[in-house]
């Protein structure tokens, strides 16, 4: 398997404090990976670091060979990542199905004459954005949905629309915050599901989750943080019977 | 419940904003035939009171004239109406009510006194069909130099001051002066025909820190500025308020030498604020009521306009009450009410020009025909021991 | 069928809007109605421009007074002290303003919500106080005067002109908004985050937005030299920049009838309580607190809102018929 | 030098009536989320306020001054139950318009029944001078007044429940809801201590200038600017800020061009913005 994203001792401070301290690895493509820790371990500040919404102090993240450190969030988008966020981000006033056409924007590249004079590449756009939507919708069960604002829908399918925003962009490698946060426990299955299809539709997946039991059965490959720093990593067997990650997890892990 | 107490509201809301609309139109009696004149002048905001100021003045016209029944043209007899509308002194608004007034009451006189709004309005009063004649209450000098075949302009220009003042100034050993007074046009325009005349006599500028009348509270920054440059006189001006501030915080500062006063400003309403003593050494216009030196009427009219509006008297009720005499007298010189043309050259016969200050609170001796500038003489005072000391009435068109 | 009708609706209206100055120009009356009607639809034009930046990309600009005045001046020095034929003019006018308003936007665009609108306010005043105080730009006391083409003289005629640009406005708001662009520009009103996260390069977009706004505004700004036939400094006071914000949010923003619907409204109200006086702000004062806390939305999203609920309502007792 | 001193001196004084008008903006902007745009007007009604309480009730000064933040921190808390509370939730910009709607109402309401300006004598009508400057002993009053106040501000936010239940809210609002600190009473409270300092800038510069119905509204317009270039919400921010443009606008005057005073400092402001996109102490967006 080739190396999709590689992170070279990517390290980020906060005042004093070391949030991500000279961490390392690699995601092959077509894997999911899961980013384990304790809370403030760190995590979600990796994955801005990648994302691009803070800049990293030393360190390199390179995607297929393309070193992409400090790019803007946006240029990280259209490089090949996109991302959820912990706190569940949509356009929430906006009908679900036009959140869908926001996440398509960056394949499309009509600007104002496409819009003012409605050009042949403007229609044809609109009608491929069409199409992507109602795969999308499709793809990830959303259809019933498509006509309400996002921040009506109960909180299991706005979960999984920030998934379809994310992934509608056509990423190579998809970042996902918790993707199962404050979701009861029978609707968990259904997003598990969900980022399986995933993978099986060739997007390399990255995952933050604390439900240890879920990541065993979904993840490839496992790194472990605690206080910014890598622990462990490996396949999860490895990393579970780690010692270092049972004593951060205080044994939570055997489960 | 709710939607309920929202439509309650709204429908309230519109009945009391049609009511008040409503309000505008009053009935005339029918008697005889009613003629409108349309004044365009800042009713709300900072200069309110000069606008109200001026509408006092054509309101007292316009009733005395009424209570004598009217002016006789032919057999008809012809009574006066006055309309206000606020332009809050912003040429947009003061264009659109001149239109309004032409267009939606009929009128074709239209007093106007401020500077800025009185161009704009140039452009359109001798538009055919839609023609006006403007009353305009400026003294800014270009407007007094036959800018507008339809347009009478009222107090003396102020450029005729100038070497009074300078002398009065330089008389008393000032030659350096410090430039303190309002911004924007106005006051930019008052500060160069300043400076250049005052240069031209061998004085000296030290120092300029306009600052703007209207929106300052606070001259101090703008004072130790200027005084820094030990200046002997203060060039100063603006509305009366601010201006009396500038003067009381001069004083503050320690400056004990004399200060120049735009006409906008009023000497009398000053001393109200800061007394006499603050000041002495003081050149500006003479306070309207000392004009009773020279003009017999101007006693009589002061006390009618204290019993009626309970304050004192201003340059601009007595002017506008003398204008509108005037033209009075220019449309029955006319022989007509509507036709402004007529009435322009109205004002230049006979019996128009040899009305005095005898019968009218302000001197008056015609109009200069060509610029449509009316005639009335300017009076320069300096305050030397607390007292102001007038200066001989500048007749300006004999110079 | 439904689409037709829609279509059918809007024709009717701008032939009913089309028909007006026919009935007023009998009357003198009229014709000032007419002028005020004209007046209204160019203000209409700049709370238009104002609602692309605000109402549908989410940046509350407040420099948008200043913007009109240099698009009337820009008009007015063109026509009157270089002697361009008034409708190169116009365009010139209007490609100056949004010009300076990408300058201006490289800058300002960088902060966001409340700080760019104090940015924007800082820069308002700043046009303001430069156009008071440099007479030779302003014209000084006299202003800067503007001559109309003889064409252009009668009150009707502009009336059509504006009209037909306000028509033209619309329609260019509609086709951004309703196209791809425009949902880069709602994206980032509603989530300016999320979407650089899917990669809308969110300060580009702002821009582009402001930008096209200024242009809009710039082209309100030389139709009213047209109509008014004299500028000076006032138009760029920071004042109008209130007055539009007022009349957007009154009317509804982000919708396309709201901007024109506040606009010619709270312009023909003003116009018509001229008489009472300094009392018609006390009026307009409550108006604006009455109508800000029961329709938060504006007159037209209320509206909207309304319909919605009528809707729902009305299938609901439908279906318990059945 | 002494000059130089002497502006200095001035635009401290400036600064100081910005400062108090500043601090009440950004207290309630922090906690509220609302542009009190009508802020300078509750000012324009304290001294107001003042005229009547000293001038015709015959009170004095310092007395007024105490009688006129209680009076006016009232006015304010109905201010927020009539006008903006019923706007909660809604978007930012709605209570900028209500606001808007609220200076058209109380201005117009001020001069219809007051239309002349009105003056409030000095309590100490004397001058002073020190190190070559020579000013009224009024400034000084407000300048010392100033940082008595904002000390005073300081103590009760720091060391008090009720301030640090305010500081708290000021820093993270639903947090702050949910350890159970009642939001209806804390943006009363916020209300009456904004706009109880407006009532001591009121007071302090009513006797320096005229007491008018439009006095506030530029004031206001330079307080807003100062509140967000301080960092919207910092209370440190809104202090540096007021001193700053105070200062400015006095050398602008000096070394530049008075007329063009506002140009330069509005100008400074920007570049400002342009470099910390968030204020000087950050704020939030």
């Amino acid at each position: 398997m080739t190396t999709l994203l590689a992170v070279e001792a990517l390290t980020k401070r906060f005042g004093g404090l070391v949030a991500v301290n000279k961490v390392d690895f690699e995601i092959s493509s077509g894997s999911i990976t899961a980013i384990i820790g304790p809370n403030g371990a760190g995590k979600t500040t990796l994955f801005n670091l990648i994302g691009g919404s803070i800049r990293p102090d030393e360190g390199k993240v390179t995607l297929e060979g393309r070193d992409i450190t400090g790019w803007k969030p946006f240029s990280v988008a259209r490089g090949g990542i996109t991302r959820t966020f912990q706190t569940t981000a949509l356009f929430e006033e906006l009908p679900v199905w036009v959140n869908l056409v926001i996440g398509h924007r960056m394949r499309t590249r009509s600007g104002l004459f496409d819009a003012l004079l409605y050009t042949p590449r403007a229609r044809r756009e609109k009608k491929e954005t069409t199409r992507e939507v109602m795969e999308v919708l499709g793809f990830t069960g959303l259809a019933e949905y498509a006509d309400m604002p996002a921040g009506t829908l109960p909180q299991e399918a706005q979960k999984r629309l920030a998934i379809a925003v994310a992934l509608i962009g056509k990423p190579k490698l998809v970042l996902l915050d918790e993707p199962t946060g404050g979701v009861g426990l029978e609707e968990t299955d259904g997003i598990i599901t969900l980022i399986d299809k995933i993978r099986a539709s060739g997007v390399t997946v990255c995952v933050i989750e604390h439900k240890m039991r879920m990541i065993m059965n979904l993840a490839d490959y496992i790194i472990a943080l605690n206080f910014g720093i890598k622990i462990a990593d490996g396949d999860p067997q490895s990393v579970c019977q780690d010692p270092s990650v049972i004593e951060a997890y205080l044994g939570e892990c055997i489960a | 419940m709710r939607l309920k107490t929202i439509i309650v509201l709204t429908v309230a809301l519109l009945m009391l904003t049609l009511g008040f609309a409503s309000c505008g139109d009053g009935g005339g009696d029918g008697e005889s035939v009613v003629v409108k004149i349309g004044l365009n002048a800042p009713l709300s905001g900072v200069a309110a009171g000069y606008g109200q100021d001026i509408q006092a003045g054509i309101e007292m016209a316009i009733n005395e004239i009424n209570d004598d029944g009217g002016i006789k043209i032919g057999d008809t007899t012809y009574t006066f109406e006055l309309k206000s509308s606020d332009d809050g002194m912003v040429p947009e608004q003061a264009l659109a009510n001149a239109n309004q007034f032409v267009l939606e009451e009929g009128i074709n006189i239209i007093w106007d006194p401020t500077a800025n709004t009185i161009g704009p309005q140039m452009g359109i009063n001798t538009k055919a069909g839609e023609e006006f004649l403007i009353m305009a209450y400026t003294s800014v000098p270009l407007y007094a130099q036959g800018a507008n075949p339809l347009m009478i302009t009222m107090p003396p220009p102020f450029s005729i001051y100038l070497p009074e003042w300078i002398k009065l100034s330089m008389g008393s050993g000032w030659m350096k002066v410090g430039m303190l007074q309002t911004t924007g046009a106005y006051g930019e325009l008052w500060g160069s025909t300043f400076e250049k005349a005052w240069t031209g006599a061998g004085g000296e500028v030290v120092a300029k820190a306009p600052a703007d009348y209207y929106t300052t509270t606070d001259y101090t920054a703008n004072l130790t500025t200027v005084l820094a440059a030990n200046p002997d006189v203060l060039f100063i001006g603006g509305p009366s308020d601010p201006t009396a501030l500038v003067i009381e915080q001069a004083r503050g500062l320690g400056f004990k030498g004399g200060f120049i006063v735009i006409d906008q400003a009023k000497l009398d309403d000053i001393a109200d604020i800061t007394g006499m003593e603050a000041l002495e050494g003081a050149i500006g216009v003479l306070p309207v009521e000392n004009g009773a030196d020279f003009w017999p009427a101007m006693t009589d009219f002061t006390k009618m306009y204290e019993d009626e509006y309970g304050e004192r008297v201003t340059w601009e009720t007595a002017i506008c009450y003398t204008g509108f005499m005037i033209l009075s007298k220019a449309m029955e010189a006319a022989q007509s009410v509507d036709d402004v043309e007529a009435i322009r050259a109205g004002f230049a016969d006979g019996d128009v020009s040899v009305t005095s200050g005898d019968v009218y609170p302000v001197g008056f001796e015609g109009i200069d025909d060509e610029t449509g500038a009316l005639l009335m003489p300017g009076t320069s005072t300096m305050v030397v021991d607390g007292v102001f000391v007038p200066g001989e009435p500048i007749e300006w068109w004999k110079l | 069928m439904k689409k037709y009708g829609k279509w059918a609706f809007y024709l009717l209206l701008i032939v009913i809007v089309a028909l007006i100055p026919l009935y007023l120009n009998r009357s003198k009356s009229g014709k000032y109605t007419i002028q005020v009607l004209t007046m209204a639809m160019i203000w209409a034009i700049a709370t238009l421009s104002l609602n692309l930046i605000l109402g549908y990309t989410g940046q509350a600009s407040l420099a948008h007074g200043a913007f009109l005045g240099i698009g009337a001046y820009a008009f007015g020095i063109f026509v009157e002290r270089v002697g361009i034929n008034i409708w190169p003019a116009l365009i010139l006018a209007s490609l100056i303003t949004a010009f300076l308003g990408m300058l201006v936007g490289l800058p300002s665009l960088r902060t966001k919500g409340p700080y760019f609108a104090i940015v924007t306010l800082c820069f308002n005043v700043i046009v303001f106080k430069v156009f008071e105080n440099w007479t030779w730009l302003s014209g000084g006391l006299r202003g800067q005067k503007v001559t109309m083409p003889s064409y252009l003289e009668a009150r009707w005629a502009r009336y059509y002109v504006v009209l037909g640009f306000l028509i033209l406005a619309i329609l260019i708001e509609r086709q951004i908004v309703k196209s791809l662009l425009g949902s880069s520009f709602i994206a980032i009103r509603s989530n300016e985050n999320l979407s650089e996260a899917v990669g809308i390069n969110s300060f580009r977009t702002k821009l582009l937005s402001f930008t096209v706004s200024c242009f809009m505004v710039g082209l309100a700004g030389g139709l009213f030299a047209m109509e008014k036939g004299s500028l000076d400094y006032t138009i760029t006071n920071y004042m109008y920049s209130f007055y539009l914000l007022i009349y957007l949010l009154i009317g509804g923003a982000a919708t396309l009838a709201g901007p024109v619907v506040g606009t010619v409204g709270l312009y023909f109200l003003l116009d018509k309580i001229k008489g009472i006086g300094e009392w018609r702000y006390f009026i307009f004062g409550l108006i604006l607190i009455v109508v800000i806390i029961y329709f938060p939305r504006g007159i037209v999203g209320g509206a909207k809102q309304f319909w919605e609920w009528a809707k729902k309502k009305y299938y609901r007792t439908g279906e318990v018929l059945e | 030098m002494s000059f130089f001193l002497n502006q200095m001196v001035i635009g401290i004084q400036l600064g100081s009536q910005y400062v108090l008008v500043a601090l009440g903006l950004t207290l309630i902007f922090g906690i509220l989320d609302i542009s009190h745009f009508a802020h300078g007007h509750m000012y324009m009604i304290g001294a107001y306020l003042l005229y009547i309480v000293m001038v015709l009730g015959g009170v004095n000064y310092w007395l007024a001054l105490v009688i006129c933040m209680a009076a006016l921190s009232i006015a304010g808390v109905v201010v927020e139950r009539a006008v903006y509370r019923p706007l909660r939730g809604q978007p930012h910009i709605n209570s900028f318009i209500a606001a808007i709607g609220l200076i058209l109402v109380l201005e117009t309401l001020v001069r219809g029944i007051q239309p002349d300006a009105l003056r409030v004598p000095k309590p100490i009508d004397k001058n002073f001078s020190f190190l070559g400057i020579n000013m009224e002993v009024q400034r000084l009053i407000v300048i010392v007044g100033a940082i008595v106040f904002i000390i005073l501000l300081q103590v009760f936010i720091k060391r008090t429940r009720l301030g640090t239940a305010i500081e708290a809210m000021s820093q993270d609002r639903e947090g702050a809801a949910l350890v159970g600190i009642n939001v209806n009473r804390m943006s009363a409270l916020t209300f009456a201590i904004a706009t109880a300092l407006a009532a001591v800038a009121a007071v302090f510069m009513a006797p320096l200038a005229f007491v008018s119905p439009e006095m506030g509204s530029v004031l206001v317009l330079k307080a807003f600017v100062i509140v967000v270039i301080g960092g919207l919400g910092s209370m440190k921010g809104a202090i540096l800020g007021g001193y700053l443009l105070g200062i400015l606008e006095a050398l602008a005057i000096a070394y530049i061009s008075s007329a063009y005073k506002d140009v330069f400092a509005f100008g400074v402001l920007i570049i400002i913005l342009a470099i910390w996109p968030t204020g000087i102490f950050g704020g939030r967006d």
